[in-house]
């Protein structure tokens, strides 16, 4: 989780305001492509962000995340900075991914942010063996990988369930329902549509979450981790969520309806949460306004920080394609003893 | 106002799809989002309207197992037109392609023919990073039992699926993501799937490219002619099997080459061209066959460096004129 | 079916002779192979008859079948003869597949036996895309399908399962269990072992039979089959099987104990079968002798066959890389109109 | 009898990876049958009994699914060995080695290295037709963020795999599967994961080879030699990236060169080093370089057809006659 803000410790709070800094920064992003401050495909989270919010409010910091392209949510509820993710959009050296990645691929060592996977399904191995080399050094932390609907028909997801049940590797599968994969409806996509019970089919624990409301993500998401950190092996998540943009800048939207897009918008994660708070008594308007306009600023500054960064140097074009620290790239030679 | 007859790269492949929809029962189209969304880059917008979910059908996520779905169906007497979103998925049917389309036949003992064909869209230059950005063709003409096809051209655009339908072995055919909004009037005619074209000709250089680098070459050509080079340049159209008669003998003619290839350099398509040159015409040239090709790197997003990256006119021009001071 | 034999016409006594055909010619290959008259990769179904024997009961002559490298059984029970499957083990041209393919790649056009396939789990797509195919052109055709437990790990069988099912392809999945992915046993392949119930979870129709016992797989494969051609969409069966020899010549049997294979070969699919007829006197030991007398005979003539069989001239080895009929690989070229 | 410290290329790589299991707690070994069943060749045989199952791991059968986990084991600080039966089941994860394992570093801005070793046989010669007898590590020097190695002789089988461990990238490993049953006494000393080798000298011609294909050209070396044609013989050993200056000192002294490799020709790792040679050297050739390949067949099972098939002596004799005559 991001450190705290100005918007108070309430847990409620913080979730909520997670939750409108993507949607915050993401309608930015919207304004900067039109303006091609930012190119190639950009996925957007808007109306999934109590996935986000939830499940990462459940990692600790040496926790892992491996994500998808639609991942700015994740990320910077993870932590990663506003700004390292604009830099990295505006293909910036000071990006967190140098400017080589752009929006699907934003990449954070620091928080163990592991992508930003642009290849549907191929995140999901990633997070088998990051679960496997904590397990194999005894360590209890957990890797959560999130995906679409649209991955679970993929061979490497099977592959992948089955390895992380077989070996009770300690991975969170939070697996992202928002109905469509591109065009492709749920329906279309999976002869069993009710993805928690096909889940469940690998032999772990696997149950599905009202993916609008964050708390309901967040508790699952909490005794999910606890669950796995106790060793009883991969959990499943099916967030059931919805997504109020289209696929991707390039996408009409040509494959559902405005009614039901409208219907969906009703359950907006952000309006509940700030619904049940303000019955609560637990936010004011003002609260509010206050919390939106530490976004804004915050926002306006990762723009900022990213108009003003430079560009990585052309002649360093070949950097990162070996460690620099390659023995053999650095044309020294290692050596092994010959048999004795 | 646009010329009657104007049309682009993407719909003249719609149209090539549409007509071979119209001709043949046996032809259907299949692949991720084909039906509903329009197709990822709206080559097939319109078809499910016009044919129905059981010709133009929306797949899942699976690559494997919808290309191999196609073998099976075109071994089952249909005529199938699969496509794979972009060639980086397709590595996740390579199995399939490889073990099964390209080796049925022989592995049958000329029993079963795979009557399929795969198409995909390849290539760099849109910003979409090293996931998305692969120029694999060059892979796909390594190996025997497959047909591989790089329209360039709007007629290519148009004319190359019929034939290829026609073929009793599969074959793929790359269409350069950069060309779909390529428009013009393409010129009426036939169009083989067997030959390399000569696009232009001039008998200082031969340069030879494909796809999405034709027209940075042809651009190159131009620039090239304002300063007295006068090159030939050759279309391959064909990548598997090469064309090997309409190389040689241009260079026949101009006794220098420069190939362009979007591919990494090391062990693409643009290597096995200067081998066969080597091989082939050798005594005929006056200085050694020069390469064009995408710097060795996972392709970056930042433009600059995106650029940077890929073949562009002025490091063909760079080049030709180096090969022909040599 | 392989033509009647002079066994007789009760359906018992067809099966006993199927599943001795097998046997009896993969008892002669095992020797043929220590003769270095076969080479290669050879896998051998010795234990497993039922199950070929049993399915390919179900089928009708246009129905087709899929099959693995361990195929020898299927081929032989559909009717490819044991002369061109033979010849084909001996590299000849008179094989089957001209001597291409050898023991892991026996073909037969006539037969809708489509291989064959050495790629675990690679024949699957195959034969979701015959079934496609039938579909589309509204034919009543079942696509059989055998695979091992093993390849059920593999990403394509779940990505054909789940197009089979949500396409209601006509597929008969035959998976034939028998315990061991070459050395790997089946607990630790598949994180839920009970494979009928995994396969159910993608919403087809799956369930166990005792793959040894020939009638019970002959009765579930008539109710499988008949259900499909009803166009109840792919069913799934699982055979509870077992191999008797190795995973191939070249597998020394480390991972199993001899008592296992022992009390498997208790259960032997022939010897059951024989004592149930016995015992119902539907068979005496005259009978048997002289149905073993003529499967000799005809094994004997099948090897008389490849022996004399000539090879292909080297001068063809780059024939059937593409079709004689190519117009493109003669040099025709074909046409399109361009665009009006 | 058998001299002291004789060894097959099989044992020598299993004391490598028994070695490097000893020496750093972070190895394991993963893959399919490496644990119970002792190796699909044999190669781990007895690994399992002496480091346990959590160090030995036998996976299913999924090769996306292990070979990404290896992927992120690596990232997870671990130093995977993963074994790929054959290359021919490579293409399954072709996806995770392409687009993950080569490609992390680049699109994480330099961040997240892949310190992982894949291991897999490739090859012909054992009659296991078509769908087990690729040999495709020319595909995989394709790829930028890889390092390809192609062990050919005792002392490389047995002294590779520690330097591809200390590697902070992806390094994959090609056994010959013709090769685990040769046997010798190894030299001691230590080999590098950089450069080529050249395994013969003489000045008329250099033969270039690696891997399966080296064995046959030393003994093609031979045989010209008693025709008086003199041969260095390079083993490339590395396959990406190519040792480009091993192979243009050799050609500086012959003038005159034949690859040969196992790969189909079109499009191959040869064709790759022809290209290098036109580029580098082509004012010291006298005469064409030539290629010795795989005929562009999925190879068949039968013996005379799979022998027709790959490169064998005689044929190299005859293309290196051929060079030095021309
Ligand atoms: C292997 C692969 N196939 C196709 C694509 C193109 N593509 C990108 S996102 C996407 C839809 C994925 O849907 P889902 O998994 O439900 O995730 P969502 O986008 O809905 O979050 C597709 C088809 C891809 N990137 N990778
Ligand atoms: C993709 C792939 N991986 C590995 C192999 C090597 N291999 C051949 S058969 C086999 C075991 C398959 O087990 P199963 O599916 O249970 O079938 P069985 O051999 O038991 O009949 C393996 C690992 C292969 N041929 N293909
Ligand atoms: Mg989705
Ligand atoms: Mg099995």
């Amino acid at each position: 989780m991001a450190p705290k803000n100005s918007a108070g410790t309430s847990p409620h709070r913080e979730l909520l305001h997670q939750m409108l800094r993507i949607r915050r920064f993401e309608e930015r992003c919207v304004e900067l492509y039109s303006d091609e401050k930012i190119r190639g495909f950009m996925h957007l989270y808007i109306g999934e962000e109590a996935v986000a919010v939830g499940i990462c409010a459940a990692l600790a910091p040496d926790d892992a995340i491996v994500s998808t392209y639609r991942e700015h949510g994740h990320a910077l509820v993870r932590g990663v900075p506003a700004t390292v993710i604009m830099a990295e959009m505006y293909g910036r050296v000071a990006g967190c991914s140098r400017g080589r990645g752009g929006s699907m691929h934003i990449f954070d060592a620091e928080h163990r942010f592991y992508g930003g996977n642009a290849i549907v399904g191929g995140g999901l191995p990633l997070a088998v063996g990051l679960a496997l080399a904590d397990k194999m050094q005894g360590r209890s932390r957990v890797t959560a990988c999130f995906f679409g609907d649209g991955a679970m028909a993929e061979g490497e997801f099977h592959e992948c369930v089955n390895l992380a049940a077989l070996w009770r590797l300690p991975v969170l599968f939070a697996c992202e329902n928002n109905l469509y994969a591109m065009g492709t409806a749920l329906a279309k996509s999976h002869a069993e549509t009710d993805l928690a019970l096909r889940a469940a089919s690998y032999d772990l624990v696997a149950w599905p979450v009202d993916g609008m409301d964050v708390l309901a993500v967040a508790e699952a998401a909490a005794r999910a981790a606890e669950s796995i950190r106790a060793g009883s092996g991969p959990h499943f998540l099916e967030l059931r969520t919805y997504r109020f943009r289209a696929h991707s800048m390039y996408d009409p939207d040509r494959y559902r309806t405005k009614a039901e897009i409208e219907q969906w918008k009703k359950r907006d994660p952000i309006d509940s949460l700030v619904a049940r708070m303000k019955a609560a008594n637990e936010i004011s308007d003002d609260d509010l306004a206050v919390m939106d306009k530490d976004i804004c600023v915050e926002i306006d500054q990762a723009i900022a920080f990213a108009e003003q960064a430079p560009l990585e140097a052309t002649e360093d074009l070949t950097r990162f394609v070996y460690s620099e620290t390659s023995p053999t790239g650095a044309g020294h030679v290692k050596s092994a003893e010959a048999a004795p | 106002m646009t010329e009657r007859g104007t049309t682009t790269y993407r719909e003249a492949i719609r149209e090539a799809i549409r007509e071979a929809l119209l001709r043949d029962d046996r032809v259907f189209l299949m692949g991720e989002d084909v039906g509903v969304y329009g197709g990822c880059f709206a080559v097939s917008l319109g078809l499910l309207e016009e044919f129905g979910p059981g010709r133009v059908r929306d797949t899942p996520l699976s690559e494997a197992g919808f290309v191999g779905a196609g073998i099976g169906a075109a071994l089952g007497g249909m005529r199938p037109i699969v496509e794979i979103m972009t060639v980086n998925f397709s590595l996740l049917a390579l199995d399939q392609i490889m073990n099964n389309a390209a080796t049925l036949l022989h592995m049958s003992g000329g029993q079963f023919n795979v009557p399929l064909v795969i198409r995909m869209t390849t290539g760099a230059g849109r910003q979409l990073a090293a996931q998305h950005s692969h120029s694999l063709e060059g892979w796909y003409a390594h190996i025997p039992g497959l047909k591989i096809l790089a329209p360039a051209t709007l007629e290519d655009a148009r004319g190359m699926l019929a034939p290829a339908l026609d073929d009793p072995d599969p074959v793929l055919i790359f269409e350069h993501g950069g060309l779909y909004n390529m428009s013009g009037v393409p010129r009426p005619g036939l169009v083989d799937i067997a030959t390399a074209a000569l696009r232009r000709t001039g008998d200082d250089i031969t340069l030879i490219a494909y796809g999405g680098t034709l027209h940075k070459t042809l651009a190159a050509a131009d620039e090239l002619a304002t300063r007295g080079i006068k090159a030939d340049v050759v279309d391959l159209r064909v990548l598997r099997p090469l064309d090997d008669a309409t190389i040689m003998e241009s260079i026949g003619r101009t006794h220098r080459a420069v190939i362009v290839d979007e591919g990494w350099r090391s062990g693409g398509l643009s290597a096995e061209i200067s081998a066969r040159i080597m091989e082939q015409a050798f005594y005929q040239l006056d200085a050694p066959v020069q390469r064009v090709c995408t710097a060795e790197v996972p392709i970056p997003y930042a433009r600059h460096l995106e650029e940077a990256a890929i073949p562009q006119v002025i490091g063909i021009v760079a080049a030709a004129r180096e090969a022909v001071a040599a």
